[in-house]
């Protein structure tokens, strides 16, 4: 019955205002409720603490689906570069950065903390531009590799050198905001980081949607192809990293600037939370910058949600101690519920979960297929490719 | 069918959203409650990559805690009975989470009082905003000097978010510098000279290292540091390292947690570096859980390690019944952050009642600084508060003591046989609570 | 006998390289397959083998339908396939190259022993080889391998994919006359798709001729004295 | 609760110290090397020469590899070439250079001056020509019409060596660069960053004159222990590259519940013989492998079946990632899987031998050199046994039976295999299986070993990618070396790092930037296949 | 009208022990067809993979309108003015058959407005007779549908050579004609073509030159007619005679 009933409002849409433009009027909808929220007074300053952070992988997921969905890019390493960002913004507002042959010298005094983050950023983008010039000739597993390499090798580095970093006590950035009202405080963070988030979304939309967004996807499916038309494939590889490398950095550098968390520890680069940050993306829908953003943000709702489950027993029965109610602590099976779940979408639904959604809005089926029956012939099968010439 | 079964999806992932936690509501027997419950907030790592173990314990204790309050008709303000109900939050071991644990706390589940914390990076992220929002805190597990001095220092270079003179945090774990100094006292008056420092590259280790490395240093012994990574399993490079260095350390301190310390002492007996007749093991506490430390340092003998909280042969009543409940669930004898977890809901409800609210925050903190209980781990009194007109520098102290339980008991002891229960451990400093009468014991001695 | 019906097959769905293709190996005979390239000849081979799977149309063995079996059963009913692209296991022994072709009885540890024998006997070069890696060796020899290894099951049918595409025109006789003995003395059933046209008549019973993955023309190898006529119009 | 189970097991604490005779100890040891090498010598070419018509492999250069392969490694490097002829001409040189590299490193320690300040420009110099190098010898090669595969990395290791020099060298021999150039430059660049070591920093235990054999013989040893039972791990995951083509991101979660198998295995096995008998028995946990090993070859077939087939099935687009995303999945699960079962509290089986170290005692040479003592700890001895003994087995598995055969050939040619009767689908299965079973079984051999928590198995895993990209992905012997070359460069690491403080933080991170380095200029690494 | 002349002078390439491309030379100058054909394992695909940027040769150069390409990246020798189809269509899948028009469009000029270019990828799907498709995504398209979807590509980057790796392949006879007519459209326009095909009737009704190619050597060139003749061919295609 909700099924038929679901057909006939389709058919509704259909006929009338059309999908795209009611994708956009939720879409709408969703960014006003957004912009509403902190005014809501019944909520506490909690709610906003947990929306920002929300917002944070919100960025995280979805410039790593632009990285790994989009471009094709396989990265473990994202975690890595916004670390690079809120590192070294912390250590220039904390120690300055003197080249004193090249007559630079910038000093902890002379440095704001705007200034401090804008070096954070440029950095992780340096960085990434490095790391992807290396990566131009790795692929798939060997790329997912080494970026793990990369990210272990900053986090020990990190960890390691105590004196300078903070080790796992962790460096504290200089705060971005000097308001000394909390609740005032939470409201500018909020929309801070909830501006970064649609600003970066914005930006990263753009680019997807430009010619630059066009040459990655080519290069995604079928880089030889892409080249043969003449799309500049090292450069926009080395750029896609420098790209998602300067958002995450810029991400980083803001968020821990006392906006979402005071202080940056090296345990939040473990491969743990860059796995799940690609599962958030996965979840979400690796390929779609909204699907990822909404996939980080629902999925860390439900593995806070999820960490006990209280079920209220009842025609008055009663535990063994008495009480009425039946908990469950789901600490651990929460993580193995949600790697399931991550397990299946791949499995089952590789464009994520929210993807019938996205699609259904979209107005025109996208890629309706999960599976592909007829195959192409590519590496291995290439023994199978009709009559090859060599 | 394509189209249902992503529907039926949907329908799934509604349905998990729907089991959204419900409250638990408890009626206790014999007891008339208030309405209103007095929730206090357990600030515990749960996950990884906080340490789990831990938070599993101390987690265990507010709830038995709470079970004892309540038991006794919770607590009494004015002529009504409050019932206790405790909150706990995951931390899991980053400051980041712990924050927003804590707002949690404050903003959504409207605790009176918060306790709590294994990792000191999330004490010190967490001081700002309990202080700030003026909920009574006890910490129980926390090392870090810093914490709790918050209220007479600036906190890592910035003034505190609200300065009205009321600091609202207390801490009864031992700060690091009381537990090293044990150590180094203990260890300089066995004459050591040549000290090898093993420490683990956090919060905990790195501190302490240095702390003890300064205290060492002035008695004129050298130190040799070695920071090791939390997790690493094989230490054999490191150790054949210190096995060929020119001269034998008469010590070596293990100031690592966990699984890892248990890795590292074990291959320390193993290779024969430590203990031997002459270099003394001194091992991290964790030591002192036995039945895990011979599952996994089954060549562990005669290894030493400082023990926070009231050493076992003075247990108090509380203490033995802890113990029994805590071995019944987890075959293992309590650690003091269990105990201390215990004892600091005890002295925020003590504190409650005297203050005579339980919403009040200063009136409450106020009252804690002059708690004077005698608990599972011994007497709790504060010497350095608001109560008290000096301050911990001007009497010449370190500032660590503001708000400081300062009797933490923290002994050395040794086991001596194989397979030993921490509880027939010897303990052999400071010699008041000497037990089996003797000192170190070198490998081979008996008591 | 080996008899394809109305074959269809493609690497896409909707796009058939061979259309409605129809042909018959008569036992003991050499039928040889020719055509340009691209025209779906290996295509068809491949179609029988199990490497894809008709869109339509039947491959009757003996009367019985064998359309879409996967390709290691087909061993088991008695035909083989010696694919164009060298498919030897480069880095195993030429000796184990052969053993795996005793995959199917691979308990039968006499009849495995006297089958290498045999084909020790067969090219005498193998036997002095035997412990090399098959990679090392010469793309003839290799070929030999292949052809060894496939003759250890006896089957009965085989399917020969332009068995001397890249070989020395010496090596090439060597192989044609191979085919030509596994046919009279050993009555196999063989099954030649090639290019070299001229050396395929020279030795086939009965040809076909593909254009555009249907059947050009066909008849027995003596009605293709004109070449000219059969394959640059 | 998990601690309830872990109570019951009986163990017996502690255990005794096994001294070597003094007889056996140094002499021994140092009769040992020689003998092999005779042994090798001797053996080798006899043991080849019986199937090897052809002389393809001269008799000089197996007995140049008996020689050495018995010298540096003994019985191990016998039957290593005597099973696997075609390593011969590779391994023969490494272990040959590695050996030349160590003595005539001693012997520039000695003779050179402790002060000597160039050396910083020789430090400078050496990325500048290797730059210079790298970027203008392959272009001559293009241009004189030759192979130019080889000449960019033997350039740049080249200008890091030897300077300006090689690029005359380079160009004289222009079309014959070949492997072993860079083998042999590789390891001169090894020897002289040694020296600067020695030199900058001569207060070093490794380079230190008083101890540095011993320590750096204990050193080596430590690291060759633990590698081996590394190179079982790694093992696991190369065999299902081999077949499959994917890297396997679960393979330290099976081999963490391998070793949780294996103990819970014991536990229950022991209180049941125990209650069976009536008497205290405590099952040895070398019976815990082969469980954990089999339940995990379950686990692993049933979850290739389900989510892996369908990829080689062409049912799925982006296969490679896929298969990241899909194995790192199945980890995750396992993980948190096992952390809500078994708790957070650290575990360990008994002890395999009631042995707890090996020592060879300290023996005086010469007046002024001695030798000892050598620790090595019993269990660990123990499992690298275990570890020897199932890498040989799998190697006997595959170069000898059926099955494993049918295996090296699906690796090999999957189209060929089909045709001589394989089935691809159940090589895949198993492929994935007993990698799997591999990964769990070393959790099993080393659960007496290490403290074992849940998350036990991400340092491992890290480990095993640099093994399998060091030896060369799909290469089961190149596994085992890896295995070892990883087991001594973290033990020299941690060793030898100028700072005593950092040495042990950053162990990990002296073979992860090893990984990074080979991914960089050599993906196929040290033993792999050159694509076809 | 670009400018064309394309000069190959003594291009080789070896895998290994094995010469696949043996030193040849030829030279485009004016808009001509011209057919490339050769035996399997001829280099054919070898040869395009060189000049098209994709492999690098062992030795020679190749020079497009007075520039050097040999051993540019396939970009820029793309952007110099050569653009190539693939023997196996390599459509991007999971792209619409627009945005499959507008990479090359874009990568070609980088500052058209996308409206225009999206105006012309209509006027050539619609000479390509897919227009109807322009918004699916191309992982739908049958095989020859792909086919003219490259075709397409190529001519959205107005390159003054094509080479077309084997366009009939496959292809229904149905779409075979719009192919056809593709290539004389193309040809008028003033391109020089490549044709590389075993549709031996399409290659010699289409061609006006004809290049040989045996073993990776160039052993024929010039007019079909003469070249059909040309006994080194005849070997090549009917196997080896007795007396050679």
């Amino acid at each position: 019955m909700i099924v038929g009933l679901f057909t006939r409002f389709e058919r509704a849409i259909d006929d009338g205002i059309g999908r795209r433009k009611l994708g956009y009027a939720v879409l709408g909808l969703v960014i006003v409720f957004f912009l509403w929220f902190p005014n809501d007074t019944s909520q506490s300053n909690y709610a906003k603490t947990v929306f920002i952070s929300g917002f944070f992988y919100a960025i995280m997921s979805s410039s790593w689906a632009l990285l790994a969905g989009i471009a094709g890019q396989f990265s473990f390493g994202h975690m890595a570069f916004m670390g690079i960002g809120a590192y070294v913004a912390g250590l220039i507002a904390r120690d300055g950065l003197m080249f004193a042959s090249l007559g630079i010298a910038i000093t902890p005094d002379s440095i704001s903390s705007v200034g401090a983050i804008v070096i954070g950023t440029v950095a992780a983008g340096l960085v990434g531009l490095v790391i992807g010039w290396l990566l131009l000739r790795l692929r798939a597993a060997y790329l997912a590799l080494f970026t793990i390499a990369f990210s272990e090798l900053f986090r020990i580095a990190m960890l390691t050198e105590y004196d300078y970093t903070g080790g796992s006590n962790g460096l504290s950035l200089r705060p971005l905001l000097q308001v000394a009202d909390v609740d005032t405080a939470r409201q500018i963070e909020y929309y801070l980081m909830f501006g970064l988030l649609i600003a970066c979304l914005l930006v990263m939309y753009r680019v997807v949607h430009s010619p630059i967004g066009i040459f990655l996807r080519a290069m995604r499916e079928d880089e030889d192809a892409a080249s043969a038309l003449g799309v500049n494939v090292v450069r926009y590889k080395i750029l896609v990293f420098v790209f998602t490398s300067m958002i995450v950095g810029l991400a980083g550098a803001i968020f821990y600037s006392d906006v979402g968390s005071e202080r940056i520890i090296p345990e939040q680069l473990e491969v743990l939370q860059m796995s799940l940050i690609i599962a958030y993306a996965v979840i979400g829908g690796m390929e779609s910058l909204i699907g990822a953003a909404a996939g980080a943000f629902i999925s860390r709702y439900l593995l806070e949600a999820m960490r006990e489950v209280v079920i209220t027993l009842p025609f008055g029965l009663t535990m063994a101690d008495g009480s009425d109610a039946f908990v469950w602590e789901t600490g651990a099976w929460r993580f193995a519920l949600f790697g399931l779940v991550m397990v299946f979408t791949l499995r089952y639904m590789r464009n994520g979960l929210l993807y019938p959604i996205i699609n259904w809005f979209s107005g025109r089926d996208l890629i309706m297929k999960e599976t592909v029956a007829k195959r192409k012939p590519d590496g291995d099968d290439l023994a199978l490719a009709e009559d090859r010439d060599e | 069918m394509k189209g249902k079964s992503t529907l039926a999806s949907l329908v799934v992932l509604l349905a998990l959203v729907a089991l959204l936690p419900f409250s638990v509501i408890h009626a206790d027997g014999h007891c008339e409650f208030a309405d209103e419950a007095i929730k206090i907030g357990g600030l515990v790592p749960l996950s990884a990559p906080g340490s789990v173990a831990g938070g599993v314990a101390m987690s265990w204790a507010f709830n038995r805690a709470v079970d004892d309050i309540n038991a006794d008709c919770g607590v009494q303000i004015g002529d009504q009975n409050h019932r206790l109900q405790i909150v706990i939050g995951d931390s899991e071991g980053s400051p980041e989470r712990g924050q927003a644990v804590v707002e949690r706390f404050i903003l959504e589940d409207e605790v009176h009082a918060v306790s709590g914390v294994y990792h000191s990076a999330v004490g010190l992220a967490t001081m700002g905003i309990l202080d700030a929002n003026g909920i009574p805190t006890v910490f129980s597990e926390p090392w870090n000097d810093n914490v709790s001095a918050n209220g007479i220092m600036e906190y890592d270079g910035r003034p505190p978010r609200n300065a009205d003179g009321v600091d609202h945090i207390f801490r009864i774990s031992p700060a690091s510098s009381m537990v090293g100094g044990v150590v180094v006292d203990w260890l300089l008056a066995e004459g050591v000279d040549n000290v090898v420092i093993i420490a683990e590259n956090t919060d905990y280790g790195q501190p302490a290292a240095a702390d003890e490395k300064a205290r060492f240093e002035a008695a004129g012994a050298t130190v040799t540091q070695i920071n090791v990574e939390l997790g690493t399993e094989d230490f054999v490079p490191i150790l054949s390292r210190i096995q060929a260095s020119a001269t034998v350390p008469d010590v070596v301190r293990i100031l690592v947690t966990g699984e890892t310390s248990y890795n590292l002492t074990q291959q320390m007996a193993e290779l024969g570096i430590a203990p031997t007749v002459d270099t003394i093991c001194v091992t991290n506490q964790f030591a002192f859980q036995s039945e895990q430390y011979w599952e996994n340092v089954p060549d562990g003998n005669y290894c030493t390690f400082n023990r926070v909280g009231i050493i076992p042969s003075l247990f108090s009543d509380i203490a033995v019944g802890l113990n029994e409940d805590y071995f019944e669930e987890f075959e293992d004898i309590i650690p003091s952050f269990a105990m201390a977890s215990y004892d600091a809901l005890h002295i925020l409800a003590d504190g409650m009642e005297r203050a005579g609210t339980i919403s009040d925050g200063a009136a409450i903190a106020a009252a804690i600084e002059t708690t004077d209980l005698e608990l599972s781990q011994g007497r709790y009194y504060f010497n350095y508060g608001n109560h008290n007109d000096s301050m911990p520098a001007d009497d010449g102290m370190p500032n660590y003591l503001w708000h400081q339980w300062p009797d933490p008991v923290v002994t050395m002891m040794q086991y001596f046989e194989q397979g030993q229960s921490s509880l027939d451990a010897a303990v052999i400093f400071p010699e008041v609570y000497q037990t089996h009468g003797t000192g170190y014991m070198a490998p081979g001695e008996m008591p | 006998m080996l008899e394809i019906r109305d074959l269809y097959v493609g690497y896409y769905e909707d796009l058939h390289i061979l259309r409605g293709l129809d042909l018959k190996a008569e036992n003991g005979k050499l039928t040889a397959i020719l055509g340009a390239n691209g025209v779906g000849k290996s295509t068809l081979l491949k179609a029988v083998y199990g490497f894809l799977k008709p869109h339509s149309g039947q491959v009757l063995l003996n009367g019985r339908d064998v359309t879409g079996t996967a390709t290691h059963k087909l061993i088991d009913l008695g035909i083989s396939y010696i694919p164009q692209q060298p498919g030897v296991f480069k880095h195993m022994s030429v000796r184990e190259n052969l053993m795996m072709g005793a995959w199917t009885f691979q308990n039968d540890k006499k009849r495995m022993e006297s089958k290498i024998e045999e084909n020790y006997e067969r090219f005498p070069i193998l036997r002095e080889k035997q412990h090399d890696h098959a990679g090392s060796l010469s793309g003839g020899q290799q070929r030999m391998v292949e052809i060894g290894r496939t003759l250890m099951t006896d089957p009965e049918v085989i399917l020969v994919d332009e068995p001397t595409a890249g070989l020395a025109k010496l090596l090439s006789e060597e192989v044609y006359r191979m085919l030509v003995n596994l046919r009279d003395q050993e009555g196999l059933t063989i099954l030649l798709v090639d290019q070299e046209i001229r050396e395929a008549l020279k030795i086939a019973d009965y040809v076909y001729v593909l254009e555009l993955g249907r059947n050009k023309f066909e008849g027995p190898a003596s009605d293709f004295d004109d070449l000219e006529k059969a394959f640059w119009t | 609760m998990a601690g309830s189970d872990a109570s019951q097991l009986t163990r017996t604490h502690g255990s005794e110290d096994m001294v070597i005779e003094d007889s056996l100890s140094v002499w021994w040891l140092l009769l040992a090397g020689p003998l092999w090498a005779a042994i090798g010598l001797y053996a080798l070419p006899r043991s080849q020469g019986k199937i090897k018509r052809d002389e393809r492999i001269d008799v000089s250069r197996l007995q140049i590899a008996g020689l050495i392969g018995g010298f540096a490694l003994g019985p191990l490097g016998i039957g290593l070439f005597f099973l696997l002829p075609d390593l011969i001409r590779r391994a023969t040189l490494i272990l040959g250079i590695l050996i030349a590299v160590f003595i005539s490193s001693q012997v520039l320690v000695r003779v050179s001056d402790p002060n000597v300040p160039s050396v910083i420009w020789l430090v400078l110099a050496g990325p500048l020509w290797a730059a210079l190098g790298s970027y203008f010898i392959p272009r001559h090669y293009h241009d004189v019409d030759a192979d130019d595969i080889n000449a960019l990395t033997a350039a740049a290791l080249g200008g890091f060596t030897i300077g300006p020099l090689i690029f005359g060298l380079m160009w004289k021999h222009t079309p014959k660069i070949s492997r072993d150039w860079m083998i042999a430059l590789g390891s001169l660049g090894a020897w002289q960053i040694y020296t600067l070591f020695a030199i900058q920093n001569p207060s070093n235990p490794c380079v230190q004159t008083p101890f540095q054999v011993t320590y750096l013989a204990q050193q080596t040893a430590n690291g060759v222990v633990i590698g081996c039972i590394y190179s079982l791990m790694a093992v696991g995951l190369t065999l299902i590259y081999s077949v499959q083509g994917i890297v396997s991101f679960a393979h330290g979660q099976l081999y963490m519940v391998g070793g949780y198998f294996s103990f819970y295995f014991l536990i229950h096995a022991g209180n049941i013989l125990s209650e069976l008998t009536g008497t205290e028995i405590t099952v040895n946990p070398i019976w815990g492998i082969p469980v954990a090993g089999f339940i995990v070859f379950l686990m692993g077939a049933a979850f290739e079946r389900s989510f892996l087939k369908p990829m080689h099935d062409g049912l799925i687009e982006r296969a490679s990632e896929y298969a990241i995303l899909i194995t790192f999945g199945f980890g995750f699960v396992i993980e948190y899987t096992t952390l809500a079962i078994a708790g957070p509290f650290p575990q360990r089986a008994n002890r395999f031998i009631e042995i707890r170290r090996f020592t060879f005692p300290r023996t005086q040479i010469t007046e002024d050199f001695s030798f000892g003592p050598l620790n090595i700890i019993g269990d660990r001895a123990f499992a690298m046994v275990v570890g020897i003994v199932l890498i040989f087995a799998l190697l006997y598995f595959l170069q000898r039976t059926w099955t494993g055969r049918g295996l090296r050939a699906t690796s090999q040619d999957k189209q060929a295999a089909a045709v001589t009767g394989i089935n691809p689908t159940n090589m895949n299965t198993l492929a994935f299986a007993l990698g799997s079973m591999l990964a769990a079984m070393s959790g099993a051999a080393l659960i007496p070993i290490f403290a074992w928590v849940p998350w036990v198995g991400a340092e491992m895993v890290g480990r095993s990618y640099v093994i399998v990209v060091l030896g060369g992905l799909g290469s089961v012997p190149g596994a085992l070396f890896g295995g070892i070359i990883v087991g001594i460069v973290e033990a020299l690491g941690a060793g030898c790092h100028p700072d005593p403080s950092r040495g042990a933080a950053y162990k990990e991170a002296f073979a992860l930037l090893i990984f990074a380095l080979v991914l960089l200029l050599k993906p196929t690494g040290l033993f792999g296949r050159e694509p076809n | 009208m670009s400018e064309i002349n394309l000069e190959l002078n003594r291009i080789a390439k070896r895998f290994g022990g094995n010469q696949a491309v043996d030193h040849v030379s030829f030279s485009v100058t004016k808009p001509q067809l011209i057919g490339m054909i050769g035996p399997n394992g001829a280099g054919k695909t070898t040869l395009t993979n060189l000049m098209s940027g994709m492999l690098k040769p062992s030795s020679g150069t190749i020079y497009l309108n007075g520039r050097r390409i040999d051993g540019r990246a396939p970009y820029d020798v793309t952007r110099a003015g050569l653009g190539r189809t693939f023997q196996i269509t390599r459509a991007l899948n999971r792209m619409t058959v627009m945005e499959n028009m507008l990479v090359p469009g874009l990568a070609h000029d980088p500052g058209a407005r996308q409206a225009d270019l999206e105006a012309r990828a209509r006027q050539i799907l619609s000479l390509l007779t897919i227009d109807h498709l322009t918004n699916e995504f191309s992982r739908a398209l049958s095989g020859g549908q792909r086919k003219l979807l490259e075709l397409g590509r190529l001519l959205m980057l107005d390159p003054s050579v094509i080479i077309l790796d084997e366009p009939f392949a496959g292809v229904h006879p149905r779409l075979q004609e719009t192919i056809y007519n593709y290539i004389h459209r193309v040809h008028e326009d003033g391109k020089a073509i490549i044709l590389i095909s075993h549709n031996m009737g399409a290659v010699f009704e289409l061609s006006q030159r004809l290049i040989v190619l045996n073993f990776g050597a160039l052993i024929a060139d010039g007019d079909p007619q003469q070249v059909k003749n040309d006994p080194a061919v005849i070997d090549a295609y009917l196997g080896h005679d007795e007396d050679d």
